[in-house]
């Protein structure tokens, strides 16, 4: 088996008239954390639901644990060992959070106890088995993406891909989210992340893949990529560091 | 043979515009507020009603009701849509489409509760007045019917498109928010739209009434006539309404000489309805209004 | 002109601001800068009417307007040209700016006000017999503004107007929003383009998590280490 | 607490419930009941709660759990009634076998619509349509065809009292089978809903792309639920026949009946196990003592009649107010129906078990 759990080569995504991921590749190694990052409307969010088999690619080719997955439906891919999060979470409103992260667990038991035991375990894990009896819709926007990454954890993932978990947290759930994912690799489980936050980047990541307009600008460590003047462009605007003009 | 053929393709064409008219308002309905309006069909008695008793207590031709009672309807859709909708516009589909669905028990209740379930007649003296066209016979209130309702849908197509009310209605239909940003009161734009949807039925309930019997229960099967036509057509689709409903006129009076008895001609419709929201979705002309 | 004083908003029971307090000075070009998810959009949104505000207060011009529906606050002189430009797709250019002098009072001066704006945008009167839905992105987001200015704004609010632009095009509209502030338009804007927003405001604020966290004049925060680090976490 | 309280009033109801046939006739309770009811009526107010009780309980497997709107489960109950019916007339075979003959073959309908609807990506309102319109063609076809007997429908042959064929004289054997079957309707349903299944199920409601992500093949999901809750509706359609004997499509495939049994789940609480059997005790009361009270309707003077009559505006008026008091056209029960399905939608959208529930937490809190 190769050292690459994950590979996407030369994808593409065409929405009408535009291009939203341009030929695109990428490897994820095992074990590693791995950013995806861009400005807004990089084409990240489509990148994912390429891979996590939400959306087929129009070209290119996608292998997971050295087996093609291209066109497979997305809860197949799961039981693979790759499941997602998403940007928008979607937690499932009605239920409460014990039954949310259940849910996650069915994918290894078919039985109500051991999924309780395996959900509890997952809560304790990411700090949240004291809201276990709350109901998913009534959790703040922190909750609701804790809630979302357990739910995925519960599903015994080789790989995850966690879309802007960190996106609208106040730094102090933020850090304490940090803290969760590294704690989901210190469990052995490899992780795709698509961040806007670039502390996270810095701090989590091994491997760093930027996009921008659709395609890979950059990739390599989070300090050669934060030194890369294309990424500063695509972040900043394409005349940071010269003085600014002012309006006056 | 070739008669019969030529009969049906009349028959269907006759009714086609009144099947248009009732799908219009089905389909601004489903446009602008986004609304699948289960109760759609039932206001069709309420014009009928309406026109019934005007024959009966003042002896009112319904043609003239049709167009008398246009402020009733207006004004029912509007309360509904005020009292009713609005209030749920923002709960799950399974609400809205459930708090339609006891609109449409309601008002066939309270139609059957005040009127009794028997079958009610119109009786003009022009009832049964036919001729003759290539051997086939046309029945001039079912021209009459078509011919006026065909009117108002061109008409409502040319209100929308040229006036400052009608742009703001397709402004909703298309992008409520952008709606909102230049100002738009979105909630009235929704209080006329379900007012004009409700005339549109009522009305074409009225014209019916010379040639079709009057039952509390008749609206049923027009709220699945409307809504197949309005799919054919394509979701809030008002062009795609006027000509699926006469495609759904012609299919069913085919299907009435073709399918092996009359009764089943409406097995056809339906199944060229499944056919469609699978295969189509978008029906024959996409799902833009207007 | 604009005084928005601790308000907080958010979507169904999720609260997003957390009482957020500044001021748009008449004239001006003020910006709220802030990454994805910071909150700059349901700022723009509760100033429009579009979420509710639930605690605190927004006065314009003097006047408390947090209770006025969206069209009221539209007459009553702020207007916002929406994140994704919103525009009516199957509706020509022309119906578009229509629509954007609703209001009775915009749609009174509505040949006037065409004639002002479409001179300040060429491309936009090229384009008015077509529809909406076929134009480039830049193209489209002219025409969003135009839209805005239709209802004769005093104040503009613009919600991420480079949002998916080619940098090129991202300077022509920056230019065009400095146009319109210098003809008489107070101007609000939103955007995650730092250094280009930076370069066309009066003052801005930076925006985290919910919270205003920084401000100064355009000048000052562009050459601050502080927003290079709240962006790229150097 | 709340639950043990909830569990025995249940149990209290039950009681009640297994009861009523010993003391129906007896002189309290027909001192207390309205006039024209007798303890025969009781009885069969009790069956027509259970049946839809247990009917809802059915639909809330596919509507409720699964949140896939059927607004045609009348056909599934239809293919149940049929089934079973003509297996009976045709080869003598007893309703016990022919209503799992029913229910077999109402799971291979249901699942072979659940998968054209589901393959194709229909949801909401569009899967309600394609439920409406297969329910509508399948009545159009019962009345055409020769085999179901057309518009005069299916007179099952009368026996003696007969368990083997499923045929009483009296009311209390169907009372409590009809009893039995509510109660197995609710012991299904809870065990799907406390299983993987179940979770599954009610995951799909809530978001299928999440669920998806979650390794949950929502398609196949979705089509079990459709297949179990049609062969648990076609049952209650055996039951139907062979309690009334006689069966015609515009009785059991005529889209009131369907739009019922969602009324009673909706109203109950969809997507709780209790919700549904909650709604037909409420409502199917209502509705059957508002048709016993009004029933007088009929016998009164003739709508038409009184219309079409030559006496003076003014006592004609007077005629018909009278009418409209002693029950007009008749259409009471279903209107309060309708009023009361919007007042839910309106102010309590989950339901009045959940209402109720939140009540009693609100109760304990202040």
């Amino acid at each position: 088996m190769s050292d690459f759990i994950l590979e996407a080569t030369n994808i593409s995504k065409r929405f009408g008239g535009l291009v939203a991921v341009k030929e695109a590749s990428i490897s994820v190694k095992r074990g590693d954390i791995v950013g995806l990052i861009g400005p807004n409307g990089a084409g990240k969010t489509t990148f994912f639901n390429m891979l996590s088999g939400f959306m087929p690619a129009d070209t290119g080719e996608i292998f997971f644990k050295g087996k093609k997955i291209n066109g497979m439906r997305p809860s197949n891919i799961c039981k693979l060992g790759m499941t997602r999060t998403f940007q928008i979470v979607k937690p499932f409103p009605e239920l409460t959070v014990l039954e949310n992260v259940m849910i996650g667990a069915f994918n290894t038991t078919s039985s109500t106890t051991d999924a309780k035991k395996i959900a509890m375990e997952v809560l304790n894990l990411v700090g949240y088995a004291s809201y276990a009896d709350m109901s998913a819709g009534s959790l703040t926007v922190a909750g609701r993406k804790r809630v979302e990454v357990a739910k995925a954890l519960a599903t015994k993932p080789e790989l995850m891909l966690l879309d802007e978990v960190l996106a609208g947290l106040t730094p102090t759930e933020m850090w304490s989210m940090i803290d969760v994912l590294g704690k989901v690799r210190d469990q052995g489980v490899t992780v795709l992340i698509v961040e806007h936050v670039m502390a996270v980047i810095m701090n989590l990541c091994d491997q760093v893949f930027v996009l921008n307009y659709g395609e890979k600008i950059a990739e390599g460590t989070p300090a050669e990529v934060s030194e890369n003047p294309k990424v500063l462009e695509a972040y900043l605007g394409d005349d940071y560091g010269k003085p600014a003009s002012g309006a006056n | 043979m070739l008669t019969v053929y030529l009969q049906a393709l009349i028959s269907g064409l006759l009714i086609g515009g009144v099947f248009s008219l009732i799908a219009v308002g089905l389909t601004l309905t489903f446009g602008v507020m986004k609304i699948k309006n289960f109760a759609h069909g039932d206001f069709l008695i309420v014009g009928m009603y309406f026109a019934f008793f005007c024959h009966l207590l003042l002896g009112i031709d319904p043609y003239l009701s049709a167009l008398l009672g246009i402020p009733l309807f207006f004004g029912l859709g509007w309360i509904i849509q005020n009292y009713l909708i609005n209030p749920v516009l923002s709960a799950p589909e399974t609400i809205k489409i459930l708090i339609t669905v006891g609109i449409s028990l309601c008002l066939q209740n309270i139609a059957v509760f005040l009127f009794s379930p028997d079958f009610q007649r119109v009786q003009v003296e022009y009832g049964t007045a036919t001729f003759d066209l290539f051997g086939a016979s046309v029945s001039i209130t079912r021209l009459i019917a078509t011919s006026i309702a065909v009117f108002i849908v061109v008409a409502l197509y040319i209100f929308l498109m040229k006036t400052s009310i009608g742009r703001a209605i397709r402004a909703c239909a298309e992008e409520r928010d952008g709606a909102l940003a230049v100002g738009v009161n979105v909630d009235r734009i929704y209080l006329i739209a379900l007012g004009i949807a409700t005339s549109c039925v009522c009305i074409a309930g009225a014209l019916m009434t010379p040639f079709y019997t009057i039952s509390p229960t008749v609206g049923v099967s027009f709220t699945l006539t409307a809504f197949v036509v309005v799919v054919l057509g394509g979701l809030g689709n008002l062009k795609g309404a006027l000509v699926g409903g006469f495609i759904i006129g012609v299919v069913e009076s085919f299907g009435e000489i073709l399918m092996p008895e009359a009764a089943l001609k409406q097995v056809a419709t339906f199944a060229i309805f499944i056919l469609i929201l699978l295969f189509r979705p978008n029906g024959l002309f996409g799902t833009k209004l207007a | 002109m604009l005084s928005v004083k601790n308000i907080t908003s958010g979507y169904g029971d999720v609260q997003v601001l957390n009482e957020i307090s500044f001021e748009v000075n008449p004239g001006s070009i003020m910006t709220i800068i802030g990454s994805n998810g910071a909150g700059k959009t349901t700022t723009i949104r509760t100033l429009a009417g579009l979420n509710k505000t639930w605690s605190g207060s927004i006065s314009f011009e003097g006047r408390d307007i947090h209770m006025l529906k969206p069209h009221e606050r539209v007459a009553s002189g702020i207007v916002m040209v929406p994140e994704g430009r919103k525009l009516f797709p199957s509706l020509t250019v022309e119906e578009n700016l229509q629509l954007g002098a609703f209001h009775p009072e915009a749609q009174k001066r509505m040949e006037e006000t065409t004639e002002e704006v479409l001179e300040l945008f060429p491309r936009v009167r090229e384009r008015l017999g077509q529809v909406a839905g076929t134009l480039s992105g830049g193209e489209q987001q002219m025409v969003a503004i135009s839209r805005g200015l239709m209802a004769r704004p005093k104040l503009l609010m613009l919600d991420e107007p480079s949002l998916g632009l080619a940098p090129i095009i991202v300077q022509q509209i920056f230019e065009l929003i400095a146009e319109v502030c210098r003809r008489g338009t107070t101007v609000l804007l939103v955007e995650q383009n730092v250094q280009k927003s930076l370069s066309v405001s009066d003052y801005a604020v930076v925006m985290e998590n919910g919270v205003l966290t920084l401000s100064g004049t355009g000048a000052e925060l562009a050459g601050n280490d502080e927003v290079k680090k709240a962006y790229l976490g150097l | 607490m709340g639950r043990s309280v909830g569990f025995a009033i249940y149990g209290v109801i039950g009681l009640i419930c297994i009861g009523l046939p010993f003391f129906a006739e007896s002189d309290v309770v027909v001192a207390v009941m309205p006039p024209g009811l007798s303890g025969s009526t009781l009885l069969h107010i009790g069956i027509l709660i259970f049946l839809f009780g247990y009917l809802a309980t059915s639909w809330n497997v596919l509507g409720g759990f699964c949140g896939q709107l059927s607004l045609g489960h009348a056909a599934f109950f239809a293919i149940g009634a049929y089934t079973s019916s003509l297996l009976y007339i045709h080869f003598g075979l007893t309703p016990w076998v022919g209503m799992l003959a029913g229910a077999a073959v109402a799971a291979v309908v249901g699942y072979g619509l659940g998968y054209v609807s589901f393959k194709y990506g229909l949801k909401g309102p569009f899967f309600a349509l394609v439920t409406i319109a297969f329910a509508e063609i399948l009545r159009l076809l019962m009345l055409y065809w020769d085999f179901t007997g057309g518009p005069l429908g299916l007179l099952i042959p009368l026996t003696e009292d007969s368990w083997s064929d499923m045929q009483f004289m009296a009311k209390e054997p169907y009372y409590y089978m009809a009893f039995g079957l509510m109660i197995f309707g609710i012991l299904a349903t809870a065990k799907i809903g406390s299983s993987r299944f179940g979770y599954y199920l009610r995951a799909i409601r809530e978001s299928e792309e999440a669920a998806e992500a979650l390794g949950i093949h929502s398609m196949r999901n979705k089509m079990h639920a459709a297949a179990i809750s049609a062969a648990m509706t076609a049952l209650g359609g055996t039951f139907y026949a062979q309690y009334t004997q006689y069966i015609v499509p515009d009785d059991v495939v005529k889209i009131a009946l369907s739009i019922e049994i969602i009324l009673f789940a909706v109203i109950g609480g969809s997507g709780l196990v209790m919700g549904p059997v909650v709604g037909a005790f409420i409502l199917v009361p209502i509705g059957e003592m508002t048709r016993v009270i009004f029933s007088t309707a009929a016998t009164g003077v003739s709508f038409v009649a009184l219309v079409n009559s030559d006496i003076p505006a003014v006592e004609k008026f007077a005629k018909y107010l009278d009418y409209l008091a002693s029950g007009g056209g008749g259409g009471l029960a279903l209107l309060l129906y309708g009023a009361i399905l919007i007042f839910v939608c309106l102010v309590m959208p989950r339901g009045v078990l959940p209402a109720l529930k939140s009540l009693q937490s609100w109760g304990k809190k202040s």
